[in-house]
């Protein structure tokens, strides 16, 4: 395969098997399943394969909950993969030079998710406005903008050489990404906020306290608390049931209460 | 089961195709996370996704963009999970119309919490972990199976999770069906089981953490695991998480505004050393 | 105390002299577990035990084959405690007769469970662990004394059982005089204690394990600890509950099928290593 | 005492040991008190109490609960004390044989235990016959049964030898006798799910959600769980006095409303 | 600074800083700051230091709550600093013979708390008998006892001596000291008893059952009840509410239900 | 904040000048524990503080006895905490009289328990582990630094006690205002929250241990740890609340008795060794 051919290849990979990962899952975006590809494309398998499972290894365990954001590890395989193939650099040399890229993608990963905000605004301003296309099609910016999170370092790599990489990292303050790991893992909170208050949140503000005591203090996983939670939604659907049969049965005999009923669900 | 029966799993006769409601689901599930933000997260995946089935369904404009501004709201969880919950709202827009609509969201904020735990420890954690403790081991001796049997499952679990939709979508129809009017008290109760898990969240997913130290010669001793803890676990996210629903409420704090703030809190913290990232 | 007082313990005369109440008492204590079977464990000694006091309480034979069918239900606790609740529940069907069936079931089947948590603990791992560990010391240098000293705390123990069931007899004449008719009220309160307890046997007297493991050069998840504890603990136990629970209530389904079901499948798991003995 | 007279009482003993300690219980079935018997039957308390207290001290914490099924301690002792008294083995391989007979027996038992199945149906049965005094009987099988698994090891040692019992181990495959023993620890579901049937588990299915939580993630221990169902007991209990109560006073003032009540106990 | 001043001051410092630690703790009562004042009477700053420093240590995590009685640390530094500075004992003996008076202290504490009972009934008659001046007079018996605690035993060490002390601690039996520490430790239980009384505690036992077993089987800290006891205290009063609305209502509606209300608070 | 709004918090004209109300306040934090007992506490110490205020209030003797009997029963939380609840009270007191006695009391026995547990932590365990390591450090250097900082500190405290009392005085006005006829319900409610407390309170508070031990040669077996331990935790204390619960109900035993039948209890345990200190 021509250089070229492997350079355009390679530039791809990264950022289709993110967004694969993040939406169909077929591929996947974990080291041994793009370093086979990346292994394919740079015709060189076992070397490939060694840094992947390297990787892979590594890996073991990490996973981007709740829209937190993790080490791009599928990155970090690729850069090593392409630069031991083009560089003849040994297997500690990939490793060493694609996990930095791999952890500097936290940051862009945050980056990118407060910039979707904006997409998701103006694409409910377009719904108001009837422009349903165009509603529509706003939305590709963000695949395109997690294209680019991935795109740019390969570039960058593919062009300029490994050393460009550590000019970069240098080049931003350790707080800055210290301070965008923070906000990632505190930004969750925004989308818990608004969904409180889509929810009867006031007249149930007890589930939440006993959700949190039992998670905070007990170590309840969350599924052992759901299940508590069913125990409680089972009550509270049994004791409406019984409310609204009473209610029913108190206007079959002409004696209409449904005031009362109406005030405790206020 | 015949072909016939899997084209009509309901009794009401549906507005929808089985192709048109299968290229909707297909539609969320190339978006899946890829614009989530980090207000509404994956709200506007479902949106784009669910935008043309919406569409046939509500035929007038105001209640179509009803219906979007529903569906533009917060919702999050495991990807393959969401499968079984927009199956079921689908199947209740379908039959129901923009009445409906208290009772699909009802139906998504409540059970996404529960399913997400579930989902993610199954699909993100063990399935992972297997797979690549098996795979890593077989890569590391330059050996591609392993991950060649990954991407099959993958495949398997593709068409799982379009069999998880189709079962949403029929127990939808069950359950508005036997339910009736007491969806309301239905959602409601589930709407219990989902704030229990909101709970858990705040003390789980949200993190905020304090690096500063009392020291003096020989003592020191940390604000987070010698005081803050000590008052109440997770108290920092409660707080937080309190802060931030309080400003939500407020007519002149919109979510951008409050992401900004956390961002400016996170920058702020950061370079003073009054917040870090919780050594793991 | 005098004689007089200890004969007629209840205001209302009752059908039964003491004589006899002891006669079935000592019956139960004697039959015990040694007719128990996995369906209705200790139902059938019970009918054993009281079958002749029963007949002296019903002498129609409807009325008698009613009561009989009732105490044939599942029935299993430790037989020190069991005499509490068979005393009141004599009591009981001693005054109020064929009427007070539902009461007598809902009585036996709500204090069972946590009758049995208390008097296991004492009377089958505390008592024994003191005592054997203090005879067994003695024995090994030759010194019978502990084991004479253990026969004559048991001979205290069977006194004290029969004291047990005579404040079970008074309590249960003193509970339904009190409660009147209220009693169904009560019966209903306690059955949701039994059920609490129910859902904690099921996560911990019920034992389905598997020894499966993958394993791959030197990365090695066991299935068990590795997969199905992290879904949720006692999974397989609340798995086989549920589906035990729904295969007794098909017409069908009897427990003895039931039964055999479940000694099959222990047999192909063990033979096919699907299923093992939890190592302790 | 003559041979035939002790081998008497020593093939009767464990057989009685087993059904008082599983009725009455006061000789009782542990290695000591057994132990003790036996030694007044062979006539050498000496060896025999060690032995014993040997197996005692190896079966603390040993308890076979809701009907589960254990090592036959009692039994071993007796095994291992009559043939020290008659090979004159050393104390070592007295408890060396007798702890796989006391072994074997937990396959026997789960096997009873299923017999009594049959037992307890053909009572029911003659019940519904009116043929109580049938009904009464056929309950000794129990007993009898119970007799038979002390009996059977006894005799056969007794008349053949302690290499009969490996003979007979070695018959019966590994997976017959694990089967056994796992079908021992999962049948005592039956007895629950029977019980769920009889009580109003739909009804309450929150109760043992919570037990089941409580239990199986936080580890409480079934008293722990019992206090907090009775908790949940008090609270049901009052809500059920309140209706009365109300339903009471309403029927005194002339308004019926009893079909609400009905309905809320559905 | 004159002997007798700074023996009259030492002598005051314990008596003014246990009031004040009891009360408005602003100089309060822990080994460093009466250290500091014991210092600036005795006039050698820098040993005083030292010695309340090494009490001050010992003492880390020392706290009477709920009325439990603890060792008087700031009773054993100006011990040991009086010790040091009048006899030049060195540090380790002034620790060693402030300890036990410190500790002694324990004994003190508990017979006080229980005189104090009477006073309190004292006052309660005078109120009774409308004598307010008295019933305000009485109450400063209180502080005048805890005076006397650390009084006595400086008045002691200072006229005759350390030896002093450990000749009332020989005269004084194990068990009773023993048996007051154990008291200490019971008493409190008076008055949650009494609590009890004021509390609709039979209406809701539940809710103790449940605090008791959190606490009890599951280690949850006192807060962490108190937010699950504040879940349940919002369904109350939600309950509540929603049953005083359907009165009105009805009340409004001419259906004079009032009756059963009233049952249900019983 | 202009001086005049201090003055005046609340818009219903006060009975008493802000003088008086911080003048009772200033008597309670300077009595504190200082007349403690073991059966109503801190009592005594809210009497002899407020008889002044209150006498304002209550012109009427009888009314003002009832009110001092009101305050004479057992009251006992972190003083620094107690300052919200008495100025809530008093607040109360002041607008409602003596109708509000029940409220008043009950808004104390439910907050006192919850505020102990996080005033306690604050104010004498964290405060103090903090300032001690930090000061005693300096100290055994000979640096009194530290403990002048702590006599500081303790200033600040004493000033943010004295507004904590203002917080609850203004709240306590508000409370009453909002809540209106629902104060009864309020104060039910708060009780639940309560009485959750007591539980915890009797599980550890209350301190009952027994250092008894049966033993025979090798094998030893403590009664704590060994047996109470197993059947429940807390037994002891358990089944020593309940035995005080009981005998203070009973007319024949009044407080005073029950403490010196503990005191009894205790100096014969510890005599013949049944009780005895738990090791820490
Ligand atoms: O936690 C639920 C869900 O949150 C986000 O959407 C992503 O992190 C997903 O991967 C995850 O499954
Ligand atoms: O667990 C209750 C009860 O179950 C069965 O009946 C037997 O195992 C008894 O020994 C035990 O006490
Ligand atoms: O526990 C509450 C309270 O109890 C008693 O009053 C004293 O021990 C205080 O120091 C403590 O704050």
């Amino acid at each position: 395969m021509p250089h070229l051919l492997q350079d355009l290849l390679i530039l791809i990979l990264p950022a289709y098997a993110l967004l694969d990962n993040q939406g169909i899952t077929i591929l996947n975006y974990w080291p041994v399943t793009v370093g086979l590809v990346a292994g394919l494309i740079m015709g060189d398998m076992h070397t490939a394969m060694v840094i992947a499972g390297t990787f892979q290894l590594m890996s073991l365990g990490v996973a981007g909950l709740g829209g937190a954001s993790v080490p791009d590890y599928g990155l970090a395989t690729i850069v090593g993969i392409y630069l031991a193939a083009r560089t003849g650099a040994g297997i500690g040399t990939a490793v060493a030079v694609g996990l930095p890229v791999g952890l500097l993608a936290i940051q862009f990963d945050v980056v990118i998710k407060l910039a979707n905000n904006f997409i998701a605004h103006k694409a409910q301003e377009y719904a108001h406005k009837k422009e349903f296309n165009k509603m529509r099609m706003i939305n590709w910016l963000g695949p395109l903008f997690f294209t680019m999170k991935d795109f740019i370092p390969m570039v960058i790599i593919i062009t300029v050489g490994p050393s460009a990489v550590s000019a970069v990292l240098n080049v931003i303050p350790k707080w800055v990404t210290n301070g965008l790991t923070i906000a990632g893992g505190m930004l969750p909170v925004v989308g818990i906020g608004m969904l409180m208050h889509y929810m009867p949140t006031k007249k149930y503000i007890w589930a939440i306290l006993a959700g949190f005591v039992f998670a905070a203090y007990l170590k309840l996983p969350v599924f052992g608390v759901a299940i508590l939670g069913l125990a409680a939604a089972i009550i509270i659907f049994q004791q409406g049931m019984a409310k609204a049969n009473k209610k029913n049965a108190a206007v079959a005999e002409g004696v209409d209460d449904s005031e009362e009923g109406d005030d405790y669900d206020e | 089961m015949s072909k016939e029966k899997k084209q009509t799993p309901v009794n009401t006769p549906g507005v929808l195709t089985r192709k048109e409601r299968h290229s909707a689901i297909l539609r969320y599930m190339t978006m899946g996370v890829n614009n989530f933000n980090y207000e509404t997260q994956q709200g506007p995946s479902v949106v784009w996704a669910f935008s043309k089935v919406l569409r046939k369904i509500y035929p007038k404009d105001d209640e179509y963009v009803e219906a979007l501004d529903n569906h533009f709201k917060y919702f999050n969880t495991t990807t393959a999970m969401a499968n079984i919950i927009l199956g079921a709202t689908l199947a209740m827009e379908e039959k129901d119309g923009i009445k409906s609509k208290d009772a699909v969201q009802s139906l998504k904020t409540s059970l996404m919490g529960p399913f997400a735990g579930i989902g993610d420890t199954i699909i993100w954690v063990l399935f992972p972990t297997i797979m690549g403790s098996i795979a890593g081991y077989m890569a590391v001796q330059g050996n591609p199976t392993g991950a060649i049997a990954w991407i099959l499952f993958d495949m398997l679990l593709f068409w799982a999770r379009i069999k998880l939709f189709d079962l949403g979508y029929n127990s939808g129809v069950k359950l508005i069906t036997s339910l009736g009017e007491r969806l309301s008290i239905f959602t409601e109760a589930t709407s219990v089981m989902g704030l229990t898990v909101v709970g858990t969240l705040i003390a789980t997913v949200v993190k905020v953490y304090t690096p500063l130290t009392f020291m003096t010669g020989k003592v020191k001793l940390a604000i987070q695991s010698g005081i803050l803890d000590k008052i109440m676990p997770a108290l920092l996210p409660a707080l937080v998480a309190y802060m931030v629903y309080t400003l939500l409420g407020k007519k002149s704090w919109t979510p951008t505004k409050v992401i900004l703030l956390i961002v400016v809190i996170s920058l702020v913290g950061a370079f003073t050393g009054l917040l870090g990232v919780q050594p793991q």
